[in-house]
C-alpha cells in the first residue's frame, strides 16, 4: 500500500511541478518512475492473492480515504501502470511536432493526474472517494482530448465526452446514494443485502453508469469521437484502459450486489452480441484510422461483456465451470485489449505523425518506409483479430469454451452459449475482415498520396513503448498456461469459488495451445528454411505487380478501402445507413466521377440526435416566460402567490 | 479571539457608510474605488472576530436583541465579506479602462463607489438583524441602493433592466412585509414587550404556540416576497436582465450576495415554521418545490442562451433553486445548501469576474463572438472556462460534492421525484451551457477583439485562481471546523436541535 | 370614533375603486394622495384611547409623506415628461371597476379565512388593507405607463400601512420608521428613474420596453 | 477398438499430408467424367506441387516481406491442423477440449496472411479477392462454429476426437435429422471456404469473378506451392470434419477414406451440375446455412 501512496504522490507532484516549472522531463520521469511503483504495489495481491487496505480519516461528509488493492485491484492497475508508463515514454516524441508552438507541461499534468485518478478508482472503497476520482478522471481526459483545441473536431470530441461522462456520473451518483441509503454508510464494504427488486435497479443503473464509460452500444456515442480526437498516446490509455474503469465499476458493484438473478447474465450477454457486432461493423466501415480503432473498442469491449456476462451466468445458475471461464476469459480479454489497442493506437499515431493524416484512402505502402511500425501494427492486428498464437486468442478461447460449456448445458442457458459463440464467431471475421483492411490498405500496396510517399520511420522513444506492447501480446499467447496458473486469485473477489478454475479444466487446453504454437513456430522456422533452400542459387526476379494485361497501372487503381468493405458494408447496409454520394460520369465525354460514403453513428443518429432534438423543441414552448413585459411579470408574481393562497390555505 | 476588542454589530453597518462618506471627500476616481475594497476589507476584519466565535458555536445579540449574530448569519456574513472583497479588487480592474479614457465621470465612480458600500451596508443589517422588521428594511434598502448600480453607465437597456428590478423587486419586498405582518399577528400575545414583537430570538422560543394558519399565510407571503429577491422561479424574471446588464462586479455581488440574502430572509421564516410540529415539513415542501422550478426553468433558458452574463444569470437561479431543495431536505440537506451556498457564491463571482472583463474586451457578451477567448486572454478565458466546469458541477470542485450531498439528502428522503427532476435539469444545464463555454475558450476567433487591452496581470491571475482553487481544495479536504460550521448553521434552523 | 374609522375605511374602499376605473393620470394621483391621507390617519382613531406622542408623530409623518410629497413628486414627473395625460390602460374601464369588486370580494374572504376575529368596525380594515394592496397590483399589471406603475406601488404601500395597523397595531417605532422611509425613498428612486427613462426613451410605455427578453 | 489396425496419430497425418493433393484429382476426373472428357491425370496437382518447388521466384517491387511470410505461414497453419484431426480410430495428436476453436484459429490465421500478402502487391483483382474472401469467410465463421456447436451438444464432447468416436460408436438417439442438418451446413461451410462452386469456381480465367486464384496471381515459384498445398491441406482438413460428421471417421481407417473419396466425388458432382452464383447471392447461401445449423441447434435443445 505504501507503493501505491508513493505512486500516487509521485505522479501528483511530478505532474504539478511539470506545469509549474514547464519542464516536459519532469513530468515524463514522474509518469515512468510513478508507474513503476505503481507496478510494485499491484505485484504483491496479484502473486501471492492477498490484499492490502488503508483506512485513513478524510474530512468529507460520508467519505473516507479507504483503498484496497485486493487481486481485482491489481488485475486493474497492471494494465493501467504498464500502458500509462509505456504511452508516456511515446508521448514525449510523438509531443515532439507540438514542442514549439505551445508548453505541454500542462499536458503532462494532466496526463498523470489522469493516471493517478484512475489508480485511485480502481483501489478506493468509499463511494465519495471513488466518485471524486471518477470525474476527476473524466475531467483530466477531457483536457487531454482537447489538446488540440483549436480544432473544432476535438472541441465537439471533447465536449461529447464531458456530456456523455456526466450523465453516466448522474446514474453513479443514484446508485451509490441509493446503496449507501441501504446501508448506511456509503463504504463498499457495507454495501449489500438488498432485496432482489432494488438489487436489479441498481444493477440496471451500475449498467447505464458504468457502460457509458465502457462503451456499451448504445451509449458509446463520446467514443469514436473522442478517441480519435486525442492525442494518440492518450488514446492508447483511453481505449486501453480507461473504458475499462466502466467494467471495473460494473464488477466491483456486482461483488456487492452478489450474484443475482439470471436475467443480470441474459442482459450482458445481450449488451456484449449487440456492441461486438455493431461495434465491428462501424468499425470497418470508418475510413479515419483512429476512428476504425475507436469502433473496434466498441466491439472489443462487447467481447469482455459477452464472457462476464457468461459468468455471471454460470454463477447465478451455479455452473462453476462456466463461471470461471466467463470471468477469467472476460478479464483476460481485457487485459490482452489494453495491450494490443494501445500497441494499435500507439502505431495509428505514428502513422498520424509521420504521414500527416490518418485517413486510410490516401495511405498505402508504408510498410516500406515504417517497416518497425508496420511489423509492430501487423502485430497487433493479428491479436486484435484474435488469431493465434496471440493474446487475444487466448482470451476468446476461454470465453468461447465457456459458451460451449454453456451451449452443452440444458436449457435456456444453451441458447445464451448459442448466442454467443455465434456472436464471438462473427465479430472475429468481420474483425478479420476489418483489419486487414487496415493494415494491408494503410501499411501495403504503394502510396496513395503525397502524405504517405513522405512518411519516415519514427524515432526510437516511439518505438519502444511499441516493441514493449507487441512483447506483452505474444508473451500472453504463449505464456498464458502459467500466466493464468493462479487465475483463482483474481477471480476470487467475483465470487468463483477456490478450485472452480482448476475444475473447468481450462488449465489442460491452455497447456495444449501453448503446445500447439510451440509447433507452429517450428513449422514456420522449418517451412522457411525450407523455402530458403530451394531458393538458394535460382534466380530471384523483380518486377511490377502483375496487371492482368493493363500496361500501365498506378497507384491510384489500387483497391481502395471504400471497395474492400463494400460486399459486407452492402450487406449490412440496414444497420450501417452508410450514406453514398454518387456522381455517376454521364454524357459521351463523361466528366471526373466521384464516390463518396460516410458512415455516421447509428445511435448518435437515430437515439442521441433526435432526442436532443425532441428535447429542445420541448423546451423552446417554454420560452414565452421571459417574455420581456413586466407587467406580465409582476402578474406573475401577484398569480404565483394567489395560486400558493388557494392552494395550501384553501 | 476573546483577547481583541469586538466592535459592536451595528459598527459593522455604519462601517461601510463611514467608507461611503469618505468617496464623497476624495477626489482621485482610482482611489475611490480603492476605498470600497479597503472599506470591504476592513468591514471584514472588523467582523472576523465576531463570525469566527458564532461559528463556533456562541451567539451575540446586542442593542436589547435587534441585532444578533448567530452561525448561520455568521456564515452567510461570511460569504458576503468574501464576495465584496473579491468583487471590490475586481472593480478596480473592471472600471479602470474605463476612468483612464475619462469615459467615467469623477460623480459616476462617487456614485458607484458609495451606493456599493450602501449595499454592503444594507446586506450586512440584512444579516445581523435579529428583527424580522428590520431584516425587511435592510432587503428593501439593498434594493434601492443597488437599482442603480445597474445604470452606472447608462444606455437604454440599462434603464430597463432597471425598472424591472425596481419594480418587480420592490412588489416582491412588500409582500415580503406583508408576510411578516402576519407572523407578527400570528404571535399576537405570545411576547410580552411589543418592541420585541419581531425578534426571531423571541418567536423561535415561543415557537409553538403561534397560530399556524396565520404563519402559513405568513410564510407564503414571505416566499413569494423574499422568493422574488431570492431569484427563484416564476419570480426570478428580473434576475437575468438586471444581472446582464449590470457592470460586472455588481452582478457578482447580485449573484454571490443578494440572492443569498433573499434566501436567508425565508430560511429565518421557514425554521418558525419548522419549529410547529404540525408544520414540520410544509415549508420544506415549499421550498423544494420551488427549487425544483428554479432548476427547470433554468435548464429551458440556459438551453438557447448565447449571452454569457445571462447564461451566468440562469446558472444563479438554478443554483439557488439547488440550494432552495436542500433546505427543504432536512438536516442533511440544509448543511449541503450551505455548503453549496459558499461554493455558488465562488465560482459565480469568478464566472462573473472573467465574463464581464472578456465583454469589455471583445465588446459583446454572445459567447460565439468569443470563441478563441482562452488563447487570447488566457486569465479570464481559462478562468471562465473553469469557473463554468466548476458551477456545472465537474469534479473535483467543491460544487460536485455540494450538489452529491443534496442529490444523497433527496434519494435518503425517498424524493424520486425531486431526484429525477434534479438530475434531469443540471444534466441538460450541463450539456448546454458546456458546449458554449468550450467553444467560446477554444473556438476560432469569429471577429477581432474591441480593445488591444493590457494584458491580466498578477492581480488578476490571483482573483481568477484563488476562488477556483479554494473551490478545489474544498472539492477534495473539508476542514474540520469548516464542517463543524455547518453543522451548526443547520442546527440553528432546527432550533438548536 | 368607530363611525369615523368606518367612514374612512369605506373612503378608502371608493378611492381604490375610482383609481382602478379612472383614466386621467391627474386625477389618479389626485385620489392616491386623498387615500394616503385617510390611510395616515388612520392610526389616530384606532389608538384614540391612548394617543401618544410618537404616534403623532408617525401619524404626521405618514400624511406628510403619503398625502403630500409623494403626489408632488408624481406631479412633477408628469409635467416634466409632458406626456399625455390619458392613463392608456389594458384593461378597459369598464372591466377594470368590476375586477376592483372581484378583488374586493376577495379580500374579505382571505381576510375570513385567516380568521382574526375582530370586533365592531376593525373587522373592515383587513380586508380593505387587503384590497388596497391589490388595487395597487393591478394598477400596475394592468396599465401602460411607468408612472402608473409608480402610483400602483405608491397605493400598495398605502395597502400595507393599513394591514399593518390592522394586524398588529403598533409595529416598533424604528421598523415603522423604516418602512415609511424606504417607501419614500423607493418612490424617489422611481421617480429619478422615470426621469432617466423618459431621457432615454422619449417615452414612459412601459408595455415599450421590452427589449431585454429570450 | 482394433487397436493397432491403422497408423498411429502421427502416421495418420502423414498419410493425409500425403493424400491431400490426390483430392483434387478425384474432383477433377469426376467432372471430367461428367463433362464426357478425359481430363487430367489423377496425380496431375502432386506433379504441379515438384514443378512449382523447382521454380525460382521473381517478386513484385511494391510487395514487402509480408507477401514473401504469407505462404510459409499459410503452409504452417495448415499442417499444423492436421495434429488437431482424429482420423480413423486415432484420436489426434493433441485432443483437448476446444480444440475445434484452434482449428478455427489456424485457418483463420491462414485466410488473414492469405488476405495480406494479396493486399501486399497492391493489384485491384487481387484486392477485390480478398475483400471477398473476407466477407464471405466472415460469414462462414458462424455457421462452423455453430455446427461443432450442435455436435457437442449431441455428443457432450468439447474435443474434435471425442466428437468423431462418439459420433461413429455412440450415436446419441434419434439424432439422425439433425446430422443431416448438421453435415448439410457443414459442407457448404466446405464449399465455400475452399474456393468451389457454387461459391468460386477454380476453374475460371476471369480475374474480376474470382476469389480464390486471383489472390494467388502474383505468387509464383516455391510460393505458390506452398499456397496451393495448403489449400489441398485444407479441403482434406473440412473434408474430415464432414466425415467425422457422418460417424464415418471412427469407424476405421478404411471408412475414413472411402469417405473422404465419396466427398471428393460429390464436390465434383457439385461442380459439374451446378452453375456459380453471383457474386451477390454468396450471403444468402451462407445464411442459409447458418439457418440450417441453427435449426439443427434449436432441434436438440428440444429433444434433448
Amino acid at each position: 500500500m505504501a507503493w501505491l501512496l508513493l505512486s500516487l504522490s509521485i505522479l501528483l507532484a511530478s505532474g504539478l511541478a511539470a506545469w509549474v516549472l514547464r519542464r516536459e522531463s519532469i513530468g515524463l520521469a514522474g509518469a515512468i518512475v510513478g508507474c513503476a511503483a505503481g507496478l510494485v504495489s499491484a505485484a504483491a495481491p496479484l502473486l501471492t492473492g492477498r490484499s492490502c487496505a488503508l483506512s485513513l480519516p478524510w474530512s468529507v461528509p460520508y467519505g473516507s480515504f479507504h483503498l484496497e488493492i485486493d487481486a481485482l485491484s491489481a488485475f486493474f492497475l497492471l494494465p493501467l501502470f504498464l500502458v500509462g508508463a509505456l504511452s508516456a515514454v511515446y508521448a514525449y516524441g510523438y509531443l515532439a511536432p507540438y514542442r514549439r508552438s505551445q508548453p505541454l507541461g500542462r499536458t503532462w499534468f494532466f496526463y498523470n493526474a489522469l493516471v493517478a485518478s484512475m489508480a485511485l478508482v480502481v483501489t478506493a472503497r468509499n463511494a465519495v472517494l471513488f466518485l471524486t476520482a471518477w470525474e476527476a478522471m473524466a475531467l483530466t481526459s477531457f483536457f487531454l482530448v482537447v489538446f488540440e483545441s483549436e480544432r473544432k473536431d476535438a472541441r465537439e470530441a471533447g465536449w461529447s465526452y464531458l456530456v456523455a461522462s456526466h450523465l453516466g456520473t448522474a446514474f453513479l451518483i443514484i446508485l451509490f446514494v441509493w446503496l449507501g441509503s441501504r446501508a448506511g454508510s456509503l463504504e463498499f464494504e457495507r454495501f449489500g443485502n438488498l432485496d432482489s427488486r432494488a438489487a436489479g435497479m441498481l444493477f440496471l443503473l451500475a449498467l447505464i453508469g458504468f457502460g457509458t464509460k465502457a462503451g456499451f452500444f448504445p451509449l458509446h456515442v463520446w467514443l469514436p469521437e473522442a478517441h480519435p480526437a486525442a492525442p494518440s498516446h492518450v488514446s492508447a490509455l483511453m481505449s486501453g484502459v480507461m473504458i475499462k474503469m466502466g467494467i471495473y465499476g460494473l464488477l466491483r458493484i456486482y461483488i456487492c450486489l452478489g450474484p443475482g438473478p439470471a436475467w443480470w447474465g441474459w442482459l450482458m450477454v445481450a449488451v456484449g452480441v449487440v456492441s461486438g457486432v455493431l461495434g465491428v461493423l462501424f468499425a470497418l466501415a470508418q475510413s479515419d484510422l483512429k476512428r476504425l480503432l475507436a469502433y473496434s473498442s466498441v466491439e472489443n469491449i462487447g467481447i469482455i461483456a459477452l464472457g462476464l456476462g457468461l459468468g455471471m451466468l454460470g454463477r447465478s445458475l451455479g455452473i462453476p465451470a462456466l463461471a470461471a471461464l466467463g470471468f477469467a476469459g472476460g478479464l483476460l480479454h481485457l487485459l490482452n485489449h489494453a495491450l494490443f489497442k494501445s500497441l494499435l493506437f500507439l502505431g495509428a499515431g505514428a502513422v498520424a505523425h509521420s504521414a500527416g493524416t490518418r485517413d486510410i484512402e490516401h495511405l498505402g505502402g508504408l510498410a516500406k518506409a515504417m517497416p518497425w511500425t508496420a511489423g509492430f501494427f501487423l502485430l497487433g492486428a493479428v491479436a486484435i483479430c484474435g488469431l493465434p498464437p496471440l493474446n487475444g486468442f487466448v482470451g476468446e478461447f476461454l470465453i468461447l469454451l465457456g459458451a460451449y460449456h454453456g451451449a452443452c448445458a440444458v436449457g435456456h442457458l444453451a441458447a445464451a452459449g448459442a448466442a454467443a459463440i455465434a456472436a464471438i464467431a462473427l465479430i472475429g471475421g468481420l474483425a478479420a475482415a476489418c483489419f486487414t483492411r487496415a493494415f494491408g490498405i494503410v501499411f501495403l500496396g504503394q502510396p496513395r498520396s503525397r502524405h504517405a510517399e513522405s512518411a519516415h520511420e519514427v524515432g526510437w522513444s516511439m518505438r519502444i513503448p511499441m516493441a514493449a506492447l507487441a512483447a506483452g501480446c505474444v508473451a500472453i499467447g504463449l505464456g498464458a498456461p502459467w500466466l493464468l496458473a493462479s487465475a483463482d486469485r483474481f477471480l476470487g473477489p467475483l465470487g468463483v469459488g477456490a478450485g472452480s478454475w482448476a475444475g473447468s479444466g481450462a488449465r489442460g487446453c491452455l497447456l495444449g495451445l501453448t503446445l500447439l504454437w510451440a509447433g507452429l513456430l517450428a513449422i514456420v522456422l522449418a517451412a522457411a528454411g525450407f523455402r530458403r533452400w530451394l531458393l538458394g542459387g535460382r534466380p530471384i526476379g523483380e518486377g511490377g505487380t502483375w496487371d492482368c494485361g493493363y500496361g500501365r497501372p498506378s497507384e491510384r487503381m489500387q483497391y481502395t478501402a471504400s471497395s474492400f468493405a463494400q460486399p459486407l458494408i452492402s450487406l449490412f447496409a440496414p444497420v450501417l445507413r452508410t450514406r453514398r454520394k454518387l456522381a455517376t460520369p454521364t454524357g459521351y465525354y463523361p466528366g471526373p466521377a466521384d464516390l463518396a460514403t460516410t458512415t455516421p453513428d447509428i445511435a448518435s443518429r437515430g437515439l442521441f440526435s433526435p432526442a436532443y432534438e425532441a428535447m429542445q423543441a420541448l423546451l423552446a414552448r417554454f420560452r414565452w416566460l421571459q417574455h420581456g413585459y413586466l407587467q406580465l411579470y409582476v402578474l406573475q408574481l401577484a398569480v404565483t402567490l394567489l395560486v400558493l393562497l388557494i392552494w395550501k390555505l384553501g | 479571539m476573546n483577547g481583541l476588542p469586538q466592535p459592536g454589530l451595528a459598527a459593522l453597518v455604519l462601517l461601510p457608510l463611514a467608507g461611503c462618506g469618505l468617496c464623497w471627500v476624495l477626489r482621485a476616481p482610482k482611489r475611490i474605488l480603492a476605498v470600497t475594497w479597503l472599506a470591504s476589507l476592513l468591514s471584514a476584519l472588523a467582523a472576523a472576530p465576531a463570525v469566527w466565535a458564532c461559528l463556533h458555536g456562541r451567539a451575540l445579540q446586542e442593542a436589547q436583541g435587534w441585532l444578533a449574530l448567530d452561525a448561520l448569519s455568521a456564515f452567510h456574513l461570511a460569504v458576503m465579506y468574501g464576495v465584496f472583497i473579491l468583487s471590490s479588487a475586481y472593480a478596480q480592474i473592471y472600471f479602470d479602462g474605463g476612468i483612464s479614457s475619462g469615459e467615467l465621470s469623477l460623480a459616476q465612480v462617487r456614485q458607484f463607489a458609495s451606493l456599493w458600500l450602501g449595499s454592503l451596508a444594507a446586506l450586512t443589517l440584512t444579516l445581523v438583524s435579529n428583527n424580522l422588521g428590520m431584516m425587511w428594511v435592510g432587503m428593501e434598502a439593498t434594493t434601492l441602493l443597488t437599482a442603480f448600480l445597474i445604470i452606472v453607465r447608462r444606455s437604454p437597456d440599462a434603464l430597463e433592466a432597471m425598472w424591472k428590478y425596481l419594480l418587480i423587486c420592490s412588489v416582491g419586498i412588500a409582500f415580503a412585509f406583508i408576510g411578516t405582518l402576519l407572523v407578527a399577528a400570528s404571535a399576537k400575545g405570545l411576547v410580552q414587550d411589543p418592541g420585541q414583537l419581531l425578534h426571531w430570538s423571541r418567536l423561535m422560543a415561543a415557537a409553538s404556540g403561534l397560530n399556524p394558519k396565520l404563519l402559513k399565510a405568513g410564510f407564503l407571503f414571505v416566499l413569494v416576497g423574499y422568493g422574488t429577491k431570492a431569484g427563484l422561479a416564476p419570480m426570478h424574471s428580473w434576475l437575468p436582465d438586471a444581472h446582464s446588464q449590470a457592470p460586472a462586479p455588481v452582478s457578482a455581488v447580485f449573484s454571490g450576495c443578494m440572492l443569498n440574502a433573499g434566501l436567508y430572509c425565508i430560511l429565518r421564516y421557514g425554521a418558525l415554521c419548522h419549529a410547529l410540529p404540525q408544520l414540520a415539513d410544509w415549508s420544506a415542501g415549499l421550498l423544494r418545490l420551488l427549487g425544483l422550478l428554479s432548476i427547470s426553468v433554468a435548464a429551458v433558458f440556459i438551453l438557447f442562451q448565447n449571452d454569457g452574463k445571462r447564461l451566468l444569470a440562469y446558472s444563479s437561479v438554478e443554483h439557488l433553486g439547488i440550494i432552495a431543495l436542500g433546505m427543504g431536505l432536512g438536516t442533511p440537506g440544509i448543511f449541503a445548501a450551505l455548503f453549496h451556498t459558499l461554493n455558488h457564491a465562488l465560482g459565480k463571482s469568478v464566472g462573473f469576474f472573467c465574463m464581464g472583463r472578456l465583454g469589455q474586451i471583445y465588446g459583446t457578451n454572445d459567447l460565439r463572438r468569443l470563441a478563441g477567448a482562452a488563447r487570447r486572454e488566457p486569465v479570464w478565458g481559462n478562468g471562465l472556462l473553469l469557473s463554468l466546469l466548476a458551477i456545472l458541477g465537474a469534479a473535483p470542485f467543491a460544487v460536485f460534492l455540494s450538489e452529491f450531498l443534496v442529490l444523497k439528502a433527496a434519494v435518503e428522503a425517498h424524493r424520486a421525484v425531486v431526484v429525477a427532476v434534479f438530475l434531469a435539469g443540471t444534466c441538460i444545464i450541463f450539456i448546454s451551457a458546456s458546449r458554449r463555454v468550450i467553444a467560446a475558450a477554444w473556438g476560432e476567433p469569429a471577429a477581432p477583439a474591441r480593445l488591444p487591452g493590457p494584458r491580466a496581470g498578477l492581480a488578476a491571475t490571483l482573483l481568477v485562481a484563488l476562488p477556483l482553487a479554494l473551490l478545489l481544495c474544498l472539492g477534495v479536504w473539508m476542514p474540520g471546523p469548516f464542517r463543524g460550521a455547518l453543522e451548526r448553521c443547520a442546527a440553528v434552523l432546527n432550533g438548536g436541535r | 370614533m368607530s363611525a369615523w374609522s368606518e367612514l374612512i375605511l369605506i373612503l378608502v374602499i371608493l378611492t381604490n375603486l375610482l383609481l382602478v376605473g379612472g383614466n386621467r393620470l391627474t386625477g389618479l394621483i389626485r385620489f392616491a394622495a386623498v387615500q394616503g391621507l385617510l390611510a395616515g390617519l388612520l392610526p389616530l382613531l384606532v389608538h384614540s384611547h391612548a394617543i401618544t406622542a410618537r404616534l403623532i408623530f408617525l401619524a404626521a409623518l405618514a400624511v406628510a409623506l403619503k398625502g403630500v410629497a409623494f403626489p408632488l413628486l408624481l406631479g412633477r414627473a408628469l409635467r416634466e415628461a409632458d406626456i399625455r395625460r390619458e392613463v392608456e390602460p389594458f384593461v378597459g374601464s369598464e372591466l377594470s371597476t368590476f375586477l376592483g369588486i372581484s378583488l374586493l370580494a376577495f379580500s374579505f374572504w382571505l381576510s375570513e379565512w385567516l380568521g382574526i376575529a375582530q370586533a365592531g368596525w376593525l373587522r373592515l380594515m383587513l380586508p380593505v388593507g387587503f384590497f388596497t394592496m391589490m388595487t395597487g397590483l393591478f394598477l400596475i399589471i394592468s396599465r401602460h405607463k411607468a408612472l402608473t406603475q409608480v402610483l400602483g406601488y405608491l397605493v400598495m404601500e398605502n395597502g400595507i400601512f393599513l394591514l399593518g395597523v390592522a394586524l398588529v397595531g403598533e409595529v416598533p417605532f424604528i421598523v415603522e420608521l423604516g418602512v415609511l422611509l424606504d417607501a419614500f425613498v423607493a418612490v424617489f428612486v422611481m421617480g429619478i428613474a422615470i426621469h432617466h427613462i423618459n431621457r432615454e426613451f422619449n417615452h414612459m410605455d412601459v408595455h415599450l420596453m421590452a427589449r431585454l427578453k429570450e | 477398438m482394433e487397436t493397432g489396425l491403422i497408423f498411429p496419430s502421427a502416421g495418420g497425418i502423414a498419410g493425409a499430408a500425403l493424400a491431400a493433393p490426390l483430392l483434387s484429382g478425384v474432383i477433377n476426373r469426376t467432372k471430367a467424367v461428367f463433362a464426357g472428357r478425359q481430363g487430367q491425370p489423377l496425380l496431375q496437382a502432386y506433379h504441379d506441387i515438384i514443378k512449382l518447388l523447382g521454380k525460382g521466384a521473381v517478386y513484385s517491387r511494391t510487395t514487402t516481406w509480408v507477401f514473401r511470410a504469407g505462404p510459409i505461414i499459410q503452409f504452417s497453419c495448415a499442417a499444423l491442423a492436421l495434429a488437431l484431426l482424429p482420423m480413423g480410430f486415432q484420436p489426434a495428436l493433441l485432443a483437448f477440449p476446444g480444440d475445434f476453436i484452434c482449428l478455427a484459429g489456424l485457418l483463420a490465421l491462414m485466410r488473414f496472411f492469405l488476405m495480406t500478402a494479396a493486399l501486399d502487391t497492391g493489384s485491384s483483382f487481387e484486392g477485390m479477392g480478398a475483400s471477398r474472401e473476407a466477407a464471405f469467410s466472415a460469414l462462414a465463421e458462424p455457421v462452423f462454429l455453430l455446427s461443432l456447436a450442435v455436435l457437442a451438444r449431441l455428443t457432450g464432447a468439447l474435443s474434435l476426437s471425442g466428437m468423431a468416436s462418439r459420433l461413429a460408436l455412440h450415436p446419441a438417439e434419434g439424432s439422425g435429422p439433425v446430422l443431416v442438418l448438421t453435415t448439410l451446413a457443414l459442407f457448404v461451410v466446405l464449399l465455400a471456404e475452399n474456393a468451389r462452386v457454387p461459391v468460386d469456381d477454380p476453374n475460371t480465367h476471369l480475374e474480376l469473378t474470382m476469389i480464390h486464384e486471383v489472390m494467388a496471381l502474383d505468387h509464383g515459384g516455391p510460393d505458390l506451392a506452398f499456397i496451393q498445398y495448403a489449400a489441398q491441406l485444407k479441403l482434406w482438413i473440412m473434408g474430415i470434419l464432414v466425415v467425422n460428421a457422418l460417424g464415418l471417421g471412427g469407424r476405421g481407417g478404411w471408412a475414413c477414406a472411402g469417405g473422404m473419396a465419396a466427398l471428393a466425388v460429390l464436390i465434383g458432382i457439385v461442380e459439374s451440375t451446378m452453375a456459380r452464383l453471383r457474386l451477390l447471392r454468396v450471403p444468402q447461401l451462407m445464411i442459409g446455412a447458418g439457418a440450417l445449423s441453427l435449426l439443427a441447434l434449436l432441434l436438440t435443445l428440444v429433444r434433448p
